[in-house]
């Protein structure tokens, strides 16, 4: 289960973030915004002759003490970052893979929308509810 | 899976009704394939985000072309486009000798100045599309006179160029 | 080995390590300009040969690092240069003593050390010696590097021969061990003869040769031969790695790495400028700061890691010494280094720098991803607690670190940590400066700027959570700094830019906050320059509040009417101006976007080209205003073109001066007002109340300035004062008139008042006038329709300096008259008076109001009427006679438009009635009178009875004129003249005409006694005649009678049915009818 | 338009998210253009109506229903056979009245509002799909049945299901035609 989703638009502003309310909001922006760092890299041509995968998942993008930090690329450069606790064992990367996806899924009815302009903020019950039921059931 | 017919004659309806609002207002021919253009636009970034959700990403600005002319083309049009060159400048040339928007208008001279009209909504999906896929570009669209086959459009993702003109490119199969 | 170095780079395991320090007293600046010059000697070329000594100088090194120098041997002290002031001969002895207490310090590990002595003269500063140099002062000593390039000579000799007995150490068995510090315990009281196990022994010995070959490969390196050093390094590897000897095994490898990295890289991965390449090593002053401990190493020079002249291009390296790794290889060896490393707690410093040195050698790769792991890693490496000033150090390099290779969000993360570890509680006293310049540092990183025209257009996008919390700890940061103007400027920028972002508290404290600040401090449109040279522009608050929509001027102040121009202006031009001297406005539509009331001061315009006197209004919105309008207003000071370029405000104690071209809602970017010379002001008030009833669209241009309403009856009259007043400071030198009458509801159009000298019209407009037309309405038949009249007057003027220059002003006076009916006739008749001159008018007269009214005529008693009452008032009247108008039915042919001519006749004939009746009402309740008009005496009929014929006959006996009643008396037996006049005053010449005169008797029973021939008799023939008469000519016949005897008579004038008479209309021979009363003539 | 002879065995279909967010992109198009909700709604209902009356030669040519006898075989055809054909769904159909001309065709599912999940904010009275009664309209006008046609209910707008409602303007026994979209 994840603590922090958020959705990075291709100039690399958050499009969408949330965190467990219970637990420090803004530290989760820092990592979610430092973690572009790498997201860029994996990215860019030079990463890609590093790691030749050109899979839309990111895979584990850096470790903190207490959490890891996942990504994930759509091919309209939108990304998204998943944050879960690194006591969570039970989630292997396939686990991460297919929430992504789910995740991924939804954006794409929000971007479907007829009544939402592509860049702006994320204000959407169905995505709400999808990014909610990935924090809280274990997946 | 939508019917043809209903879509035809729905997109034929927005083309009269963009000028028929035009005659009252905004008279220039521009606005109107401008208005075209951009709900053409809106609807490229809508499907193109659902076409690419299981593909992999892509390597160069090449992979997306043929994506489009592949996948994408067939996908909204159910069938190819039939030529895709390019000068590998960041030009590109799709052709689509049974263009499905226009094969409905009787062939002949006269539906040529209206052609503009109907291929701008055309013109935004692929700009829309590409745009959402990161790269800029200049879409035209032209139809070749001789009855029945189309050309569209000569596209040019401002890959190397930042802003290339368009110049049109017509080829006839 | 506590103190990590983290400047440290793979090329320093090649240098000599030389400390210089100073004893006694020294002035640090002296110190340092003689470190700098030792400094500058950096490289060496040793004397025939191609080697290179280099030498990394510090001023100051833990002593306890210097204890690692057998591990690898750049971190061992091999040189010390003591600098030191000795001003008198008798001071020199314990001078030189505490430079060997200085030697102590280091002296294990010494090669050679230097004292330089500055002021002392004298014979002891001529004895000659090695070890000492002399110099008078800190200006004169030039010989500096001079010795110091001596005293490398013979730090390399000693390097040289060190190496040399190491390398070629025959005695194989008997090799000393090295060891770590904190190894040596655990080999205290080893026996390494006897009593070993042969295994343990061979294991031991391995272990001391392969930590020898490793030290040899150290001093090989140092010594310039990097060939040799990467043979021993491998050798040692193999040997290491065979006994499981992990920490020097990863010294082998971070050798090996080392020497590999120089080979491939003579750019160097330090971003030490220069490199070996170049002579003069480090800059002296970097040099300087590099090494400088404490906070203020915190702010290290970013071009001290920038990979500039460094080329990674590794193809010029291949067929290089085939021990060389590859690049790839050295990045392997570096991890396999630093997990073995990893092993051992003491040894983190080693580590942490090792990971360092890996991360610049990848930067340089431009393998980033693996940068960042190795980073990440020497994030989690923890030291012994480290000081502030250290951790502050740590931090700071990591984001050095992460810049380098391309994470800048990382290292502007890492540098605020940097900055706030500045002003940690615990710190004695916190390094606001420093941290508030870290913090600037990480805007960047944060895509953030301080520009507020970044932010101007649409809605800001970026990681606004972050950014907010940046900007607060600059604001804070900036107040601790004892800088309030900066606070205001930053808090100022985050309410004008993150509005949006902000909830409603926070905008309710931030303003908070922001106010407290300014009053202080008033936040100012001054740019801002920071001493560091970055400039923040001033913050306008556009948003506080948002000005939408366009921007609406008006001419000017109420009243005063728009400015026309006279000839030759275009229209636009023509649209509006402005008068220099009067009260402008221009109207802007804001609204307050605050969850609370907000209070702008001090608004006002914001203009150029003319002198313009601001009048500055004050505001306050209510919280979450709508649209709202506010009208700033000034005055033009003199002439020309004036251009609102946008307006000032002061909000939260903050002056902005806010550009229309920069307001996102507004559409025109400054306009630009023509400003025409001052003309006169005329106020306009009337003797009516004014009415806010203004007039219909009808008018539509001209608006009107005032407007009046007047309720009539009709026909009733109503005079209107107008009163016109300068109240502007020019004289009036002219006014001109002229007014325009709209048509009404009713489709009642009335071609304008007849106005003619408008002075006249000032004083007295002929409002009564239109309720002279009002009754055409009355034609619709519908008596108790009210009719509604809208007119126009307009004045134009002018004066003074704007009349020179051909300006008007206009100001305009709406009249709106509501007609209310009032007396009609609804039937006319006529009846013949006993005079021919005269008839009787036979009027019903209908009151239409809900008064009782009363109606008179000239020389007639009144008549009452009551509401809607209807009454007949019969007038005698004498009879008209229209002369001028053309009579005969004949000639109406040649005009042009008959009817029209008609109707033109009918007017006329009706005001001529009108004028003679004069019938008025009055009604008394309301004290209203007015005329009644005679629309009913139009009639054809009427008027036949109403005229005179054009043929006028007058009788008269005994010269008296007889057309009364009363008989005219006569005398029995005198002849009586008899005379008939005619007078035409029809157009033609009239008759012959012959007439004869009958007497007879009336015996008042309807019998008529036409038989009178004894009793009457004529004088000469009854028959008379009468020549024909010219227009307007006259003539007469004469004749006599004579009565026989008294009695009553009467007199027949008869016409003779001939053609003269009868082509002619009857109702023209109406002769008056002769009565006679002949008496007794009396004796 | 449509002319039979264009017509190819095996209607053609094309992507179903390009015809709703073609749909939905000028929509969102007319919300710009027009202030009022009644303005893009009657747009979108005149719209609809000109396509009806092309759509009907279509559907006739391609639907082979024979002749109708009562507004409900009507309404039932729409709604089976015409909704299911363009759009892929088979409303349920209600009748409302005794009179037997007041139908409503209730719609559980809607490909057209498919990702519009509400109005956007101050287009409440906003009729999204407007498009369909115009289109119901026009083709019944064709074949010279009058109709309103309205939206009753609409999920986007709250309701539980969304309904068009049709009434028929002439008696049933007035009407000899036969079958119609």
């Amino acid at each position: 289960m994840a603590v922090c989703i958020a959705v990075i638009a291709k100039e690399n502003y958050p499009l969408y973030i949330r965190s467990i309310p219970t637990e420090n909001e803004l530290k989760f922006h820092y990592m979610v915004h430092t973690s572009l760092d790498v997201v860029d890299e994996k990215i860019s041509a030079l990463g890609k002759a590093l790691v030749d995968q050109r899979e839309l998942y990111l895979g584990l993008l850096y470790p903190t003490e207490d959490h890891k930090v996942y990504g994930y690329v759509t091919n309209s450069k939108v990304k998204f970052v998943m944050v879960v606790d690194s006591s969570n064992t039970a989630l292997r990367d396939n686990e991460i893979r297919s929430m992504f996806r789910k995740l991924h899924n939804s954006y794409t009815d929000v971007m479907c929308n007829p009544f939402y302009n592509p860049g702006d903020r994320i204000h959407s019950r169905a995505f709400d509810s999808t990014v909610t039921s990935m924090m809280t059931q274990v997946c | 899976m939508a019917d043809e017919a209903l879509f035809l004659l729905l997109h034929n309806e927005m083309v009269s009704g963009v000028y028929k609002s035009a005659e009252q207002g905004e008279v220039e021919n521009g606005r109107c394939i401008t208005k075209l253009e951009n709900m053409g636009f809106r609807v490229g970034q809508g499907l193109i985000e659902r076409f690419t959700k299981d593909t992999a990403r892509f390597k160069d600005e090449l992979d997306i072309m043929k994506f489009i002319c592949k996948d994408f083309w067939t996908t909204v049009f159910k069938k190819q486009i039939d030529n895709l060159r390019t000068n590998h400048q960041g030009i590109y040339v799709l052709q689509d000798n049974k263009f499905r928007l226009l094969t409905q208008m009787s062939a002949g001279k006269q539906y040529l100045e209206h052609a503009s009209k109907y291929l701008a909504f055309t013109c935004g999906l692929i700009r829309g599309g590409l745009s959402n896929l990161g790269i800029k570009s200049i879409v035209t669209a032209e139809v070749s006179s001789m009855p029945a086959s189309k050309v569209l459009p000569s596209l040019f993702p401002s890959s190397l160029i930042p802003e290339i003109e368009a110049t049109q490119t017509g080829l006839i199969l | 080995m506590s103190v990590p170095d983290y400047m440290q780079c793979a090329e320093d395991h090649q240098t000599l390590l030389v400390v210089v320090q100073p004893v006694g007293i020294v002035s640090e600046e002296n110190f340092f300009r003689i470190y700098k010059r030792i400094s500058s000697v950096s490289q060496i070329s040793v004397r025939d040969s191609q080697r290179v000594l280099y030498i990394r100088y510090r001023h100051h090194y833990p002593p306890d690092n210097n204890e690692w120098g057998d591990f690898q041997t750049h971190r061992k002290v091999v040189g010390l240069i003591t600098i030191t002031d000795c001003l008198a001969a008798q001071d020199w002895p314990q001078t030189f003593e505490k430079f060997h207490v200085q030697k102590e310090i280091y002296g294990s590990t010494l090669y050679d050390s230097r004292l330089f002595v500055f002021g002392l003269r004298g014979e002891v500063a001529e004895q000659p010696r090695t070890d000492v140099a002399f110099y008078p002062d800190y200006e004169d000593c030039g010989t500096v590097e001079k010795r110091v390039e001596d005293f490398i000579e013979s730090l390399f000799i000693v390097l040289e021969s060190k190496r040399l007995d190491r390398a070629t150490d025959k005695s194989g068995d008997k090799i000393p061990l090295l060891c770590v510090p904190f190894e040596k315990k655990d080999f205290v009281g080893l026996d390494t003869d006897s009593s070993m196990l042969l295994g343990v022994k061979r294991h031991y010995k391995k272990r001391c040769q392969g930590r020898m070959r490793k030290h040899v490969g150290d001093l090989c390196l140092q010594a310039g031969m990097l060939h040799d050093s990467l043979v021993h390094y491998h050798m040692s590897v193999e040997l290491l790695r065979s006994v499981n000897d992990f920490l020097w095994l990863g010294a082998a490898l971070e050798g090996l790495c080392s020497a590999s990295v120089i080979s491939h890289y003579p750019g160097g991965t330090g971003g030490k400028t220069g490199g070996r390449r170049l002579q003069g090593g480090p800059l002296p002053a970097e040099a300087a700061n590099r090494h400088r401990p404490g906070a203020q190493e915190v702010l290290i020079d970013p071009g001290a890691l920038t990979t500039n002249g460094i080329n990674a291009d590794t193809s010029a390296e291949i067929g290089r010494a085939k021990n060389c790794l590859s690049p790839e290889d050295i990045i392997d060896k570096y991890k396999e280094a630093i997990s073995y490393y990893s092993k051992y707690k003491n040894a983190g410093v080693i580590e942490l720098e090792a990971c360092v040195k890996a991360v610049r050698v990848l930067a340089i790769q431009k393998r980033s991803m693996e940068a960042s792991e190795f980073l990440q890693n020497a994030v989690y490496i923890n030291l012994r607690q480290l000081s502030e000033e250290e951790k502050i150090q740590r931090y700071s390099i990591l984001s050095e670190l992460y810049e380098l290779i391309g994470f800048r969000r990382k290292s502007a993360f890492f540098k605020r940590v940097a900055a706030m570890q500045c002003v940690a509680p615990s710190i004695a006293e916190p390094g606001w400066r420093a941290c508030y310049k870290l913090l600037l540092e990480t805007l960047p990183g944060y895509s953030l700027s301080l520009d507020p025209k970044d932010f101007s257009k649409g809605t800001h996008r970026g990681w606004a959570a972050v950014q907010l919390r940046l900007l607060h700890e600059l604001v804070y940061a900036s107040r601790r700094m004892g800088n309030p103007a900066l606070s205001v400027r930053h808090l100022s920028f985050l309410l004008q830019t993150m509005l949006d972002f902000l909830s409603d508290q926070e905008k309710k404290d931030v303003t908070q906050s922001l106010e407290n600040y300014t009053s202080k401090c008033p936040g100012t449109m001054e740019p801002l320059t920071l001493p560091d040279g970055l400039t923040l522009p001033p913050v306008p608050f556009t948003k506080l509040p948002i000005v939408s929509c366009s921007v609406r001027m008006s001419s000017e102040a109420r009243g005063a009417g728009a400015v026309l121009a006279d000839r030759g202006f275009s229209v636009s031009r023509l649209d509006f101006q402005w008068v220099q001297g009067d009260v402008c406005e221009v109207q802007l539509m804001v609204y307050n976007p605050m969850p609370f009331e907000l209070r702008v001061e001090n608004m006002g315009l914001l203009t150029s080209g003319v002198d313009f006197e601001s009048l500055p209004a004050a505001l306050s919105l209510p919280a979450e205003s709508g649209l709202y309008p506010v009208t700033l207003v000034g005055v033009p000071q003199t002439t020309g073109t004036i251009t609102i370029s946008g307006y000032h405000t002061t909000v939260f104690g903050v002056c902005s001066d806010c550009l229309l071209d920069s307001l996102p809602g507004v559409k025109t970017s400054g306009s630009t007002v023509e400003v025409i010379p001052a003309l006169p002001r005329l106020q306009i008030s009337t003797s009516l109340p004014r009415s806010a009833h203004s007039l219909q669209p009808a008018c539509g241009g001209d608006e009107t300035s005032t407007n009046v309403t007047v309720q009539l009856y009709n026909g009733e009259t109503q005079r209107l004062a107008i009163k016109l007043e300068n109240i502007g400071m020019q004289p009036l030198e002219t006014l001109e008139v002229t007014s325009k009458v709209l048509t009404t509801k009713d489709g009642i159009s009335i071609s304008g008042f007849p106005l003619s000298s408008p002075f006249r019209q000032v004083v007295r407009p002929r409002a009564d006038s239109k309720p002279v037309h009002a009754p055409e309405s009355s034609k619709t038949g519908d008596f108790s329709h009210v009719k509604t009249l809208e007119a126009i007057l307009n004045f134009k003027y002018s004066g003074g300096p704007g009349h020179v220059e051909g300006y008007y002003r206009s100001i305009s006076l709406g009249l709106h008259v509501e007609v209310e009916p009032s007396v009609f006739l609804t039937r006319v008749s006529t009846l013949p008076a006993t005079s021919t001159r005269q008839c009787h008018l036979l009027l019903d007269v209908f009151n239409s109001t809900e008064h009782e009214l009363t109606v008179s005529a000239r020389h007639n008693g009144e008549l009452i009427l009551h509401a809607s009452e209807c009454q007949r008032m019969a007038i005698q009247v004498d009879k008209f006679n229209f002369e001028s108008l053309p009579e005969s039915p004949g000639e109406k042919g040649q005009f042009a438009n008959p009817r029209q001519l008609e109707e033109e006749r009918q007017e006329a004939r009706g005001l001529e009635i009108n004028s003679k009746l004069d019938i008025r009402w009055t009604i008394l309740s309301l004290k209203r009178h007015g005329e009644a008009s005679v629309e009913g005496l139009r009639s054809q009929l009427v008027l036949e009875h109403l005229q005179l014929a054009p043929l006028q006959w007058d009788v008269l006996v005994d010269g008296q004129p007889c057309d009364r009643e009363a008989a005219t008396a006569c005398s029995v037996g005198d002849p009586v003249r008899l005379e008939v006049r005619l007078t035409n005053r029809s157009p033609h010449s009239v008759g012959p005409f012959a007439l004869t005169v009958v007497p007879y008797q009336d015996h008042q029973n309807g019998v008529h006694n036409y038989n009178l021939c004894d009793l009457v008799s004529f004088v000469g023939s009854s028959t008379f005649h009468l020549e024909a008469v010219q227009p307007s000519g006259q003539s007469a016949c004469l004749g006599a009678l004579l009565f026989l005897y008294s009695g009553d008579f009467f007199l027949h004038i008869r016409f003779h049915e001939d053609s003269a008479s009868k082509e002619l209309p009857p109702s023209w021979f109406c002769l008056p009818s002769v009565h006679l009363s002949a008496l007794e003539a009396r004796a | 338009m449509s002319r039979p002879a264009q017509r190819r065995p095996g209607y053609p279909k094309i992507n179903k998210d390009l015809f709703v967010l073609t749909y939905g992109a000028l929509v969102a198009q007319l919300c710009k253009d027009y202030e009022k909700d009644e303005d893009v709604n009657k747009y979108l209902d005149n719209m609809g109506y000109s396509i009806g009356t092309r759509l009907v030669e279509d559907f006739l040519a391609r639907s082979c229903v024979r002749r109708c006898h009562s507004y409900s075989e009507i309404t039932g055809i729409i709604a089976q056979v015409a909704f299911k054909m363009y759009l892929g769904i088979t409303p349920r159909v209600t009748c409302n009245n005794s009179s037997r001309n007041e139908f409503s065709l209730i719609l559980e599912k809607n490909p057209l509002v498919e990702f519009v999940e509400e109005l956007p904010p101050g287009r409440s009275a906003l009729c999204y799909c407007n498009l369909l009664c115009g289109i119901i309209r026009g083709a019944l006008e064709m074949v010279h049945l009058d109709a309103d046609v309205t939206f009753l209910q609409d999920r986007l707008k709250g309701d539980s299901v969304t309904e068009i409602g049709i009434t028929f303007l002439k008696k049933p026994e007035e009407k000899k035609y036969r079958r119609k979209k």
